[in-house]
């Protein structure tokens, strides 16, 4: 594989920009790529950019079991390295990374203003199960910061330790910062310094067997470029 | 658990009426203690749909039913069917498909609390008056159709209600047990303290087993009395063909000896009878004489011509069936049968004695 | 056997199973010992078992009785609680389980009141893994129980009336022993949801090893970290709930001989 | 109605229902116009509602003769396929997912056939998501026929037989209406089921608005952006379903008075 | 649609046995078309498994049924019920539940690919000929027993079969739409071309509508021939208590006309019978006389006393039960019963005429 011709940001559409581009992308991603989408597409009239959001695990799944995607976006390398390791993709580029926060509910009822607060007794927490990347992140900062916390529960995604505290059955979690700014004022951010802070990079590809490997390269090429990157930091999310 | 149930030894007294769908039945019948009532009547006149409402499985629409001073059903009161000393045998028997012969019978006992072991030692019993041990381990789809209605039989005796009600629960008994159990069943009605209705259409078997009779057509009552009663002067050609008698409507005007018949002819009866107007002539089967020649000379002042339709060999008698006005069943010996040479087109006069001739007024 | 039922009939069964043989074909034989090993699977075993036959009994204690008012009772609104019922079955079950947040919660409508005055919370708890598996799956139960009362026989429970036995009686002698393959079939359905159960788990009880951690969370953990450790956990989920259905049904069926 | 049963049945009621006045209490009903305002919402109810029918029609035509065979038929292995056929109601949905791209993938081991023979693919179509669900949803109707053919009279097909009526005939005209009741329960629980399958199809079709987004994964997507217009979108399936539900069953119900 | 099932008018012949759990059956019978065959029996005698078995519902274990050369069950072949020429008419009815009780009627031809309306027009035929067109429209759960019964009835006659099988066709009839539903399944047993099998307990419409009579008992037969012969000289007690004759066994031994009986007592017999050894003895209840003393000089030959144990009246005679040796069916009238001052436990005589005792000898 390996990227053919580079595409030009904005500007007139190349010769090889048209057709379909089917991108699976994380869940987490959706409301800054479908920005990108469209911007993609009223970039290079004739192209339609098709995506299929999900769990970025069921989406390596559906890759690996020859589903024809052309590009994809995961949440996490280890999904990533699930795809290339399975010879569907050759050259991966980490597009974003996502640094945590702490997350209590907008009353915060435990009084957390820090991450040592999360260590007492009576503060519940939520975290994400180690094996999943913001539990993995969340294991990191801990380790960077000398903590021991203790959580109720190790939730299996980011958004189930998210709705615990929005629903105030927790009284902090670990989640990343694009989802408090997603949740509003529902919950309240408090930010983790940025010396024990730890991330989890997203990495993106154009795949080996791209049904439309031109476009979708375009396409890839286009997260990566600044343009792609504004719209990806308004969601929140840092350079890698 | 015995003995609790049945200690209202009372009458039982059903007055009202009921629906079910466009059918409408009303009754008034009074059963006293220990006296067997037998409910006749053509299909669909409405016996099950009485017994129904006696059990509390349909409520009456007016009126009311007790048992002694205990109110079944009235405008205010419905006692539930479990909390009616009543034993219902349906005519469906409904046996209890997942239970066994012996648990079929010992369900009651088990339903008023009493343990596994004694339910079943007493209905153990019960299988044993009715015969049915050999079965006792058999599940309902084992059974022939007669064992199946003696169990369903034994289940209802088992509860031992104070009320017992019977619908046709010997109709799919052979002659032999049905002899046995009409025997046993008499045997234990006779000894049973509270109001018993036993439906059947075996007139033979409402004679044995019934004190008094109550004849219902089309949800109404059309007679009540004893067997004998009946059995002589029936109200109605329904009854008359159930119990064997020849019945004719029609009029007797004062100061005349003859009934003039609906179906045309007229009778000479016996000494002038004290009503006059709409009345029944009843005649027995037995007291017509066939001849093939009018009878000239002969005693008998009722002389008619007819025709034979039918002949039926009957056990140990013909039964005829002839046409004239009026028709007439007649019962002859084979001998008499042979000897006059009768077959079906046969023309025959017949001749009763007005002696034999039952006259009574037609109720309203 | 009529091939008009035959060759649907087998159709069915090769649909069903084309997928599970698939699984058995990718599964990696080699590891699963490694798989059993661990000691957390184990324990999500027990737990899952555990939890889907409590949620199975509560089911029965409490949705038996539904079904019968359901299939039996006569007033106004009967029709819209007979389809309200069945709502836990199309509730996606993330949604339910924030739904059951909402209502049985540390701050839920209810949950306020039972922590308050019980001290009781069920999220985060092993409890609350069997409200939320009983949630989902009792509306099986419920709906398959509510058809066999609807068409059962009434003929049997008027003789035994006649008979003095009390409509409770008549219930648990008469009505039930009736519907029982029904009944069978309802629990199968229920405890096996109930055992596959994810979403409604994973919102309102979390994910804790031996308190909250089933089988279908750990199968979903593995899938996030290798996806054929996950494919193996589930077969042993699979082996696991065979056995118990082929041995605990059938002894059922057999024990009162078809009527 | 005996309190034995009528109190349980309330506390099932108050269980099962307590978590959907919560929703309908947290419910943004200001956001309501809008959620539903969006167009994508309207195209994942049409097909949700259209996949979850055709779902339950080729689990009729298909289960229901399983469901027959499964009741009477007598061979070896009966029992262990009675057992297996259980066995997508236990399976984690998502792996229920990954089995069926095992098997009817464009790679997979019956997929790759149906790709080169006929030219279908199946995953990523709406055909897809159909598949996801029947796979999920048929077992609920398989099991809870089966249930009901076993429990049914067989006095009555005697009848039709002596009758002249051949065997598929005697299951169509007497068997069929004599378990309408279940065969009713059943076809619900497959339908709702279906309309709340999520975690197969997801995997299994993915998520493409219009050709695969049903509205379990519009909800999963939305609880990803803003949990209440999840809430939202939820609320409308439980809507739209409970208005099928109440005016569907109750008409079939009511077409031939129960036996 | 119709004649085509009933094309085979042969002759039926069953050989074999069959079993259902423990129960046994032994049959070899043989109905010839045109002919109706009633089979009788006691309870669980397996006249429902016979005509299971021929039905198709029931394999055979061993043996063979044929109808005319078409082998409905053999080793080899096991022809299904659907696609055997037969009607059967089920002891428990088994109405479908589902359907009206036109549609119910209209089944069979349904079932053999007649549309909807031309079926239920002929299906019309059949319930007006029955007198059940006003119940054309109910279930089966809104009829009475009797009505019931009656549909069941139509219904397997609107089938049109090759051969009729009727399990206790009429036994939920009253007593007189038993009497119109005979006659109209005697006139159409008449137009049947196929032969007809018909279980019954009633001795009666067993006579009245057989030709032939079958009894089994305990599985096998016990009696084989007209309803005359049968009724004549029953050849067990079943029998005899069936037709109402009184029936003992003896030996006969030769050069005395005398018969030993073994439950006592010596019966002098008519002329010197032909065959000597084991014999059965009949003897009609009428022809029994009652004396309160020992008739010195009359001239019956047989005279033995006996106790009265019971009497009960039916519907023109009086039955009493003498025990005695041998013990006696009596019947009387009800003069000669009130004549004699007869109640239990009254010490009488008996007498018979040799010339009404009937002797023949026992089957093996
Ligand atoms: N559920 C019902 N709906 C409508 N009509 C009914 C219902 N049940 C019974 N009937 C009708 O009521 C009438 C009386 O029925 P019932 O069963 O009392 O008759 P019966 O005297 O017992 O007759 P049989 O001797 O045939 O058993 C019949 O005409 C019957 O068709
Ligand atoms: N499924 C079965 N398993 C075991 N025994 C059975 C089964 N079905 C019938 N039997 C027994 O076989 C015998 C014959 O039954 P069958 O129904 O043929 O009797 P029947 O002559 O029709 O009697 P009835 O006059 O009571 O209807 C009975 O003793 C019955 O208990
Ligand atoms: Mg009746
Ligand atoms: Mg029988």
């Amino acid at each position: 594989g390996g990227s053919s011709a580079p595409t030009p940001m904005g500007g007139s559409s190349s010769a090889t920009s048209k057709g379909t581009v089917n991108v699976f992308a994380a869940a987490s991603l959706q409301e800054a790529f479908a920005t990108l989408g469209k911007q993609f597409e009223a970039a290079h009239p004739g192209t339609r950019i098709v995506f299929n959001f999900g769990p970025s695990s069921g989406l390596a799944q559906q890759i690996t079991q020859g589903s024809p995607a052309d590009v994809f976006a995961s949440a996490s390398t280890k999904n990533m390295d699930q795809v290339v390791t399975a010879g569907d993709s050759a050259q991966p580029t980490p597009f974003v990374k996502n640094v945590m926060e702490i997350a209590v509910p907008s009353a915060n009822p435990a009084g957390v203003t820090s991450l040592n607060d999360l260590t007492r007794k009576n503060v519940k927490v939520a975290l994400c199960q180690p094996q999943v990347p913001c539990g993995a992140a969340a294991a990191a900062l801990f380790q960077n910061a000398g903590l021991a916390v203790q959580p109720v529960t190790q939730e299996v995604d980011v958004k189930s330790v998210l709705s615990k505290v929005t629903l105030g059955e927790v009284d902090a979690g670990v989640v990343y910062v694009t989802d408090v700014r997603a949740a509003g004022d529902k919950v309240k951010g408090i930010e983790i310094p940025t010396d024990v802070n730890a991330s989890t990079t997203y990495p993106i590809a154009t795949l080996t067997k791209a049904p439309n490997k031109a476009t979708a390269q375009a396409f890839t090429d286009y997260v990566l470029s600044v343009d792609g990157g504004k719209v990806l930091t308004a969601a929140g999310f840092q350079k890698p | 658990m015995t003995g609790t149930r049945n200690a209202s030894s009372t009458a039982l007294s059903v007055i009202g009426s009921l629906d079910r769908g466009t059918f409408h039945l009303e009754v008034d019948v009074r059963v006293e203690p220990g006296e067997v009532l037998g409910v006749l009547g053509p299909n669909g006149a409405g016996k099950t749909s009485l017994l129904r409402a006696i059990a509390g499985l349909t409520a009456l629409t007016t009126g009311s039913i007790r048992l002694g001073d205990l109110v079944l059903d009235d405008a205010d009161t419905f006692l539930p069917p479990e909390r009616r000393p009543v034993g219902l045998v349906f005519q469906d028997y409904r046996l209890f498909p997942h239970l066994t012969v012996l648990d079929n019978v010992a369900f009651a006992a088990r339903s008023h609390g009493l343990r596994r072991h004694p339910s079943r030692t007493q209905a153990r019993t019960w299988l044993d008056r009715l015969d049915l041990s050999a079965l006792a381990g058999r599940r309902p789809d084992q059974l022939s159709g007669g064992q199946a209605q003696r169990v369903a039989l034994a289940r209802a005796l088992a509860a031992d209600p104070g009320l017992l009600l019977l619908d046709e629960p010997l109709s799919a008994l052979d002659a032999r047990t049905r002899l046995d159990v009409r025997t046993e069943l008499r045997h234990h009605l006779g000894q049973f303290a509270g109001p018993v209705l036993i439906v059947t259409h075996d007139p033979l078997e409402a004679m044995v087993l019934a004190d008094r009779l109550l004849v219902l057509e089309e949800g109404h009552p059309v007679q009540h009395g004893s067997p004998a009663e009946v059995a002589r002067r029936p109200a109605t050609q329904y009854v008359a063909k159930l119990v064997g008698l020849n019945l004719y409507t029609g009029t007797l005007e004062p100061g005349r000896s003859g009934v003039t018949l609906d179906a045309g002819g007229t009778f000479t009866v016996p000494a002038q009878p004290a009503q006059t107007g709409r009345v029944l002539v009843a005649v027995r089967p037995s007291t017509v004489a066939v001849h093939t020649e009018r009878p000239e000379h002969a005693s008998p002042r009722n002389v008619w011509p007819g025709t034979v339709s039918s002949l039926e060999l009957l056990a140990d008698r013909v039964r005829a069936q002839i046409d004239g006005r009026p028709a007439a069943l007649v019962d002859l010996t084979p001998a008499a049968v042979a000897d006059l040479e009768l077959r079906p087109g046969s023309e025959v006069w017949l001749s009763v004695k007005a002696t034999e001739v039952d006259v009574y007024p037609d109720a309203p | 056997m009529p091939w008009v039922l035959g060759v649907p009939a087998t159709l069915a069964v090769l649909f069903l199973l084309a997928p599970l043989l698939g699984l058995l074909v990718r599964a990696p034989w080699r590891d699963l010992g490694n798989v059993l090993a661990e000691s957390q699977v184990l324990q999500a075993l027990r737990l899952s078992l555990v939890c889907a036959s409590a949620a199975t009994v509560i089911s029965l204690v409490l949705g038996v009785p539904l079904a019968w008012v359901l299939a039996r009772a006569r007033f106004r609104g009967l029709r819209l609680l007979r389809a309200l019922v069945t709502l836990p079955l199309v509730l996606p079950p993330v949604v339910g389980g924030v739904a059951l947040l909402i209502a049985f919660g540390r701050r839920g409508i209810v949950g306020q009141h039972l922590d308050a005055w019980f001290g009781i919370t069920l999220p985060f708890t092993t409890q609350g893994v069997i409200v939320a598996e009983t949630f989902v799956a009792m509306p099986f139960l419920i709906v398959t129980v509510e058809g066999a009362f609807r068409a059962a026989d009434r003929g049997y429970e008027e003789a035994a009336a006649t008979l003095g036995a009390s409509r409770m009686t008549v219930f648990r002698r008469v009505t039930l022993p009736l519907i029982r393959s029904s009944l069978m079939a309802g629990s199968v359905l229920c405890w096996a949801r109930a055992l596959g159960e994810f979403g409604a788990t994973i919102t309102f009880a979390g994910n804790f090893p031996g308190r909250t951690q089933t089988m279908p969370i750990a199968v979903y953990l593995a899938l996030e970290q290798d996806p054929e450790a996950a494919i193996a956990l589930s077969l042993v989920l699979l082996a696991v709930s065979v056995a118990v259905l082929v041995g605990l049904r059938d002894r059922w069926l057999r024990a009162g001989s078809a009527p």
